[in-house]
């Protein structure tokens, strides 16, 4: 354990688990009912289409930008996963794989023009956002039902949310961070000019890596409806504050390509969490909000700390 | 050990080069090149700062395509047309000035980015296995573990893994032909540089070819089998490195011929008497303190990465009132070495660069002149020689050296009192280097005080006082007189075996 | 220059819209562009020296502050003539608290700027609430008229605005703080060896940013007529877009004051123009955001650097 | 017998004055229930972002909690379906007012919107019977609230042709952003006799046309306190003329009481309608009177109100 405290990198590791089980832990001793496979899946089946967000924000992070779009991607998917997708299932397929189309063009636009990200993304916002009120001007639809029995399904002993959850985390690290392919990709990140020097395509990585943000926000987008099972065209355009704090809260960084998908799943989860703790505890009306900031704050201090000890160490 | 297979008989140009040209804008960095290397020797580039060394290495692993000339590997014309990858197919590699590592990946992941052919199940073994088999071949005793973050390395050590993962010989790739080492020794301690030198002369006499570009002309003249000289974007003079002398070579680069370092430039002053202006202990502990006087040279010596750096950077935060180690009285200014992560602003001109230390001198009404700024930078431009055309263009735009040289007259030219120096010399031409010596001797004659990291035994004899450090401690404190290379070797190393 | 485009897009916008209108009521789009950019200016300007201090700087609290600050200042003045000074002071104040809080959450608990100016807004939106309880305050009338009124069709606001710019401009480019600013967002380290006082440079950008939302919150009051909780929800994103769409680095480093001008008066009139044009939401939204990468992609350049 | 029953408020925003009123009058009568033992209690809870998503992470907490009953004002009318039907499912009454939810296990206490949007209409078609340009201000796109309302006012410009909408601004319920586009958008209209609105946006209107150096047209205005002492002061000076309409705050307190009959075991209908508040040119003095200073024209309901509302729809159903 000394080993482990004298280590500050495996500490900063640790921080974001170890501040998801305080939290839980913190949300078990208020709401002992909370500790039951009903309790968590209550509390986290909506934390599925964040992490998936989350994970498409890291791959754009990843590369050193950042993708201001997603929330209004994710309501665009919602949308259209709630109107033409049931409707007509090929179609809609091609809908979304037009979307993820975009996404790589938007990467290979970002690349060869030399745009900043943010510019472009924030453009996309609209586009997106304006595409879903074009499609569904007012809210309603409905989530083809072989959807929601997917986001629906109940596990044994473990709930969906947290399998779920889990499995995306680790198909993620597996791929980003131990694949021969990941590394190149987060190299991109790190040092642009030494994979291009070394012969790689920085082209192809971008358009990668935004491929791959736009299938994230499409399996967010479509976890989100079979949740909600109708839509909105303003559903989840707070996803994008979300998905960039869960991927610094999970230990990520916003240039250099140090990403963690493990931590930013996690973060997305604490995310969640916080906003259920309030629940649970009586606040004035006055003050709920700031209650949520006030709970974010508590958790994130943990860090102050990991930060003292790597200082003392250094 | 790599073995290049179906190596061609020695003597054959292996690549040339025939009137090469390139500009950027309004700067020609190369005006006509004619170069061949052949299989089975080093070739040595010597120059001043700016001469277009990197920029010839640049065209020849197709970084950049040359605007004229011709270019010939093995016979075949490839001007225009190489790209890195082709270049890397001919056998064609490159460890270049700035370093080429990924900081965010680890030492056997930054290896998988150099060779495409590290892929598919069971990867990460087998690049840990290649890169640790070619950093035991050409460093033994290296301690670099494949799995250590290389953000995580000291600079010397990053240089060590970026020569390693260029040597190293992946399973299906095309054999090694020629490796270009631009100034590989430049943050490499002495003992590790000669680690580097022998293992260039075992793959020289396998049959492969080496360029080797370095500013320490001993290297250059103990290594190489020819030596080219170049300047202001040709080269000069090509010769058999046996045909060169010390002297000889210094004079082809266009400088005078002058002594060895710090030799006469011996202050009169002897013995520490000034007042204290610094002094510190290292947070490892250890018994000896550093102290450094007003107008000494204090030196740091020891292998590179036991906690010199560290120590100037307590040094200076001790002068902004933050350290319980240290105690500095006066202004401080810092002379990066690790110019890209420590010293330049990218997006800053050259004059920018220089100024930024000095902005409070330079105000009136709290405003920062701009008039008083461009004659601070014209001055140090002039005093040290920055080879630019213009002190606004953008400070990337100059040649490794001569940003480290703005790095200089930052400090140089603020009102610190005392100057905190990381292994500043990386990549300065020798030209240069004997004016900054005299430059810095002047400057503590005048009441300065220099405490100078540096991995150059020869820049130690310009020193005063010397501290010879050994994992985060101070081991050994050695007077003028005391100094001698086997003294600091023997500290350095001291305990290394039990 | 990056600027310039901004500018550019902003005058094409315009043309277009006056085409439409056959040249009706040019010199009044004008006029109100002016006032409404000015709030875009004002809280943009300190959104930019945030923003320049490097990747990750970035101040989410300026809506809640804006609200805040626009309910103190409208309490504070309570409809009086002689206490405009007083209540613009307490919205400058309100700034200060707010900014000092949000680097205490940086620097002392660590916490990545982002997610601390959040949570932070949160906090402030709350003691708005508790505040004023969302009631309308209305604001003085010679305050009112001072930002609703106009010299020869330019809005006072624009020039009091106009002024500010100036002074930012210079404190950003000709003074030891700006340049140390710039500097931080190119490189911190190298910054800190350089001898710049990196916390103290950061913890004044962070105080500058809410101050000037502060006062945007209070002029914002004045000119519509009252405080309202939800006066400041615009201002989040538009603030990061002035600032980039104004040709500002968003790596840091490198701004411009006179971009967000053209930005401002770009967004403003591409709202307009579309409002003119009578386009649907949904079709406004996705105009909207092709004219943005449109002008962004016109401005971009290939890449250039060293190899 | 519900004095065991614990019901909460699952509100999606608290940002403008009328929620903030909302949130008082549940207060205001929620209290006095709680201390006269009506029930045990009755929570309120803001979700810190407007979003539908957070909303319904909330209602599962409180699923969770194990409330008797919850009582919405909604995001989204379809957006929280999913989390509805889980409370619906685990024997929890749903009542959602003002944002309704579509789900029909949960009751529905709504205003008609459509007819707010037309009765604009018939007012100004009163006012000026040879019709005339208008100018329309939305609310917040994509929400079901701005449609309807927009529906209304579109059957309205039906119902009287001579009326013609010749520009449609987006106000996002937010009077700043309402005076922005209107200033934007009035140099190029032509003369407009009448501004039709979704509640609260008035002033900022007024405040654009007066910027402009243009005729003030009839402003229906939302029964904010500012648009009503800006109504009399302009009555007063020129006797200005026109009508005020909003749904009420306090129709939270209305729909507490339904979901205290619910659980009290009677028998109610799934929709209820409840009459929005509106405030005409007779009624401006006494409605200024009973508006709190920058708030919002309120009416706070009783438990005998809510009987009434029941009854007629049982009577109407
Ligand atoms: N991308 C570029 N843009 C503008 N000028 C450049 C660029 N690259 C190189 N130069 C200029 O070309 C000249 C040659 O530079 P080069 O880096 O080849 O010198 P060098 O011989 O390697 O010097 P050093 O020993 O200092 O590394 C210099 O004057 C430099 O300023
Ligand atoms: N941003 C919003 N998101 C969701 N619902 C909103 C929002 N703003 C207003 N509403 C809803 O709109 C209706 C009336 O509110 P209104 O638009 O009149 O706000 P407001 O009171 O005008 O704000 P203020 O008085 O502070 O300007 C209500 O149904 C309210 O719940
Ligand atoms: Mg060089
Ligand atoms: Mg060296």
């Amino acid at each position: 354990m000394t080993g482990a405290l004298a280590n500050p990198r495996l500490l900063r590791a640790l921080l974001p688990p170890v501040s998801l089980i305080l939290l839980l832990a913190v949300i078990f001793t208020i709401q002992p009912r909370a500790m039951s496979y009903l309790g968590l899946n209550l509390m986290l089946n909506l934390a599925l289409p964040i992490a998936l967000a989350t994970i498409a924000q890291l791959c754009v992070i990843a590369v050193n930008d950042l993708d201001l779009s997603i929330g209004a991607f994710v309501s665009l998917v919602a949308c259209i996963g709630a109107t033409i997708l049931p409707e007509n299932p090929a179609l809609g397929l091609a809908a979304l794989a037009g979307c993820i189309a975009v996404y790589a063009a938007l990467g290979a636009l970002i690349h060869w023009r030399n745009l900043p990200a943010i510019v472009v993304t924030l453009g996309m916002s609209f586009v997106w956002l304006g595409a879903a009120v074009l499609l569904l001007p007012s809210p309603g639809g409905s989530a083809p039902a072989w959807l929601s029995a997917v986001v629906k399904l109940r596990t044994p002993a473990i709930p969906f949310a947290i399998l779920a959850s889990a499995l995306l985390a680790l198909l993620v690290h597996l791929f980003l961070m131990r694949s021969s392919l990941g590394v190149v990709l987060r190299g991109a990140g790190g040092n642009p000019q030494a994979v291009r020097r070394a012969g790689w395509s920085l082209l192809k990585t971008k358009m990668a890596m935004y491929a791959l943000c736009g299938f994230f926000g499409c399996l967010s987008g479509l976890c989100l409806v079979g949740l909600t099972t109708s839509a909105d065209a303003n559903i989840a355009l707070r996803y994008t504050l979300l998905s960039i704090a869960g991927v610094i809260l999970g230990g990520g960084e916003f240039t250099g390509g140090r990403v963690s998908p493990i931590g930013a799943v996690i973060g997305a989860l604490t995310l969640t969490l916080a906003g259920s703790l309030l629940t649970f505890l009586r606040i004035s009306p006055d003050w709920q909000i700031g209650a949520q900031g006030a709970i974010l704050i508590l958790v994130l201090a943990l860090r102050a700390l990991v930060n003292r000890t790597e200082r003392r160490a250094a | 050990m790599p073995h290049p297979t179906a190596a061609p008989p020695p003597g054959t140009p292996f690549v040339a080069l025939a009137a090469v040209a390139k500009s950027f804008g309004a700067v020609r960095a190369l005006r006509g090149v004619d170069l061949d290397v052949r299989s089975g020797e080093c070739l040595g580039l010597a120059g001043h700062n700016g001469a277009g060394k990197s920029t010839l290495m640049q065209v020849l692993v197709g970084n950049v395509s040359p605007d004229e000339g011709r270019f010939t590997v093995q016979g075949e014309d490839v001007a225009g047309r190489l790209t890195v990858a082709r270049a890397r197919q001919a056998g064609i590699a490159c460890v270049f000035q700035e370093l080429s590592l990924c900081p965010n990946l680890s030492v056997l992941e930054n290896a998988r980015i150099r060779h495409a052919s590290l892929k598919g199940f069971g990867w990460r073994g087998r690049a840990a296995r290649l890169i640790t088999r070619t950093l035991d071949e050409i460093f033994p005793g290296h301690g670099i573990a494949p799995q250590a973050l290389v953000s995580d390395l000291p600079l010397g050590q990053r240089q060590m893994v970026e020569i390693a993962s260029v040597f190293a010989q992946g399973d299906h790739e095309a054999p090694l032909r020629l490796v270009i080492l631009d100034e590989p020794t430049s943050s490499l301690d002495n003992s590790v540089a000669a680690q580097l030198l022998a293992h260039v002369r075992r793959f020289v006499s396998a049959g492969g070819s080496v360029i080797l570009i370095s500013h320490i002309l001993g290297e250059i003249l103990s290594t190489c089998d020819r030596i080219a000289v170049m300047s202001d974007g040709r080269v000069v003079d090509l010769r058999e490195a046996g045909a060169f002398t010390r002297a000889s070579l210094v004079e082809a680069m266009g400088h005078v011929v002058s002594h060895e370092a710090g030799e006469t430039l011996v202050s009169a002053e002897a013995g520490r008497r000034g007042a204290v202006v610094a002094s510190a202990t290292t947070p490892k502990g250890g018994s000896i303190r550093l102290e450094a006087r007003r107008g000494e040279i204090v030196g740091l010596a020891g292998l590179a990465g036991h906690g010199q750096t560290s120590l100037l950077v307590l040094l200076h935060n001790a002068a902004q009132g933050r350290s319980r180690y240290a105690a500095v009285t006066g202004r401080v200014a810092f002379v990066a070495g690790d110019r890209q992560t420590d010293g330049v602003f990218p997006l800053w001109s050259i004059g920018g660069n220089v100024t930024v230390r000095s902005l409070s001198r330079l105000g009136r009404f709290g405003l920062v002149d701009p008039a008083r700024e461009k004659r601070l930078a014209e001055e140090w431009r002039t005093r040290i020689k920055i080879r630019t055309p213009d002190m606004d263009d953008n400070i990337l735009t100059l040649s490794g050296g001569n940003q480290q040289k703005a790095l200089f007259a930052r400090a140089l030219g603020s009102d610190a009192e005392v100057i905190l120096m990381d292994d500043p010399m990386r990549g300065v031409d020798i030209g240069t280097k004997q004016e900054v010596y005299a430059l810095v001797r002047a400057e503590a004659d005048k009441g300065r005080t220099f405490i100078w990291y540096t991995t150059e035994f020869d820049e130690l004899k310009s020193c005063d006082h010397t501290y010879v450090f050994r994992s985060g401690r101070i081991v050994a404190e050695l007077g003028r007189h005391e100094l001698t290379e086997a003294r600091v070797l023997q500290s350095s190393f001291e305990g290394e075996a039990a | 220059m990056p600027q310039a485009f901004s500018f550019i897009g902003a005058g094409l916008i315009f043309a277009a819209t006056l085409a439409f209108t056959g040249g009706a009521g040019g010199g009044q789009i004008l006029s109100t562009a002016l006032t409404f950019a000015t709030m875009y200016v004002i809280v943009g300007l300190g959104q930019m020296f945030v923003i320049t201090t490097g990747p990750g700087n970035v101040d989410l609290s300026i809506p809640a502050t804006i609200a805040l600050a626009g309910a103190v200042a409208m309490t504070v003045m309570g409809g009086e003539d002689g206490s405009i000074a007083l209540g613009l002071l307490a919205a400058l104040g309100t700034g200060v608290a707010v900014g000092c809080f949000n680097y205490a959450l940086i620097r002392l608990l660590q916490i990545p700027p982002i997610i601390a100016t959040l949570s932070a807004s949160f906090l402030v939106q709350s003691s708005a609430i508790a505040y004023g309880r969302g009631l309308r305050v209305r604001p003085p009338p010679a305050f009112a008229d001072f930002a609703t009124g106009r010299v020869m069709g330019v809005p006072y606001l624009a020039i009091a605005t106009l002024l500010l710019s100036v002074l930012m401009a210079v404190l950003l480019h000709r003074t030891v703080y700006g340049r140390s600013v710039a500097a931080i967002g190119q490189n911190s380290r190298a910054a800190h060896l350089a001898g710049i006082r990196v916390d103290r440079v950061r913890f004044l950008t962070y105080v500058l940013s809410a101050v000037l939302a502060g006062l945007c919150g209070a002029v914002l009051a004045g000119f519509s007529g009252g405080s309202s909780l939800n006066m400041g929800e615009e201002y989040l994103l538009a603030s990061i877009a002035v600032v980039v769409v104004g040709g500002s680095s968003v790596s840091g480093g490198q701004s411009n004051v006179s971009g967000l001008w053209g930005a401002s008066l770009f967004l403003y009139l591409l709202v307009t123009m579309l409002n003119t044009f009578g386009v649907g939401a949904g079709l406004r939204y996705l105009l909207t955001g092709l004219i943005i990468i449109a002008i962004i992609t016109l401005a971009g350049g290939p890449r250039a650097g060293r190899a | 017998d519900t004095s065991d029953k614990t019901i909460a408020l699952s509100n999606n925003y608290a940002g403008n004055s009328w929620r903030q009123a909302m949130l008082k009058s549940w207060e205001t009568i929620t209290a006095k229930a709680v201390a006269d033992g009506v029930v045990q209690s009755a929570e309120a809870f803001t979700t810190a972002e407007n979003q539908a998503t957070e909303q319904a992470a909330q209602i599962q907490n409180m699923i969770l909690q194990g409330y008797s009953a919850i009582v919405i004002n909604s995001a989204s009318p379809t957006a929280l379906n999913g989390a509805v039907k889980e409370a619906c499912d685990a024997g929890i009454i749903v009542v959602s007012f003002d944002g309704i939810v579509t789900e029909p296990c949960a009751w529905r206490v709504a205003v008609d919107f459509k007819k707010m949007g037309s009765g604009q209409l018939d007012y100004l078609a009163q006012r000026y019977p040879d019709g005339g340009n208008l100018l329309e201000i939305r609310g917040l796109a994509g929400t079901s609230v701005d449609t309807e309302i927009h529906e209304g006012i579109a059957a309205g410009v039906s119902a009287h042709p001579n009326f013609k909408v010749v520009s449609e601004v987006q106000g996002d319920w937010t009077q700043t952003v309402a005076q922005k586009s209107v200033a934007g958008v009035l140099p190029s209209l032509p003369e407009v006799v009448g501004v039709v609105t979704q509640g609260g946006d008035g002033f900022g209107a007024a405040e654009a046309f007066k910027a402009a150096g243009r005729p003030t047209p009839t402003i229906i205005l939302g029964n904010r306190d500012d648009e009503l002492r800006w109504w009399k002061e302009q009555k007063d000076a020129n006797g200005y003329e026109t009508m005020s309409v909003s749904i009420a705050p306090g129709v939270s307190t209305l729909a507490f009481w339904v979901a205290q009959q619910i659980l009290d075991g009677q028998e109610v209908p799934k929709d209820l309608v409840v009459p929005f508040l509106s405030i005409d040119q007779a009624g401006l003095e006494k409605a200024l009177e009973n508006t709190e200073a920058g708030g919002v024209a309120n009416v706070e309901y009783s438990l005998d109100d809510a009987k009434k509302v029941i009854e007629a729809a049982k009577a109407g159903g």
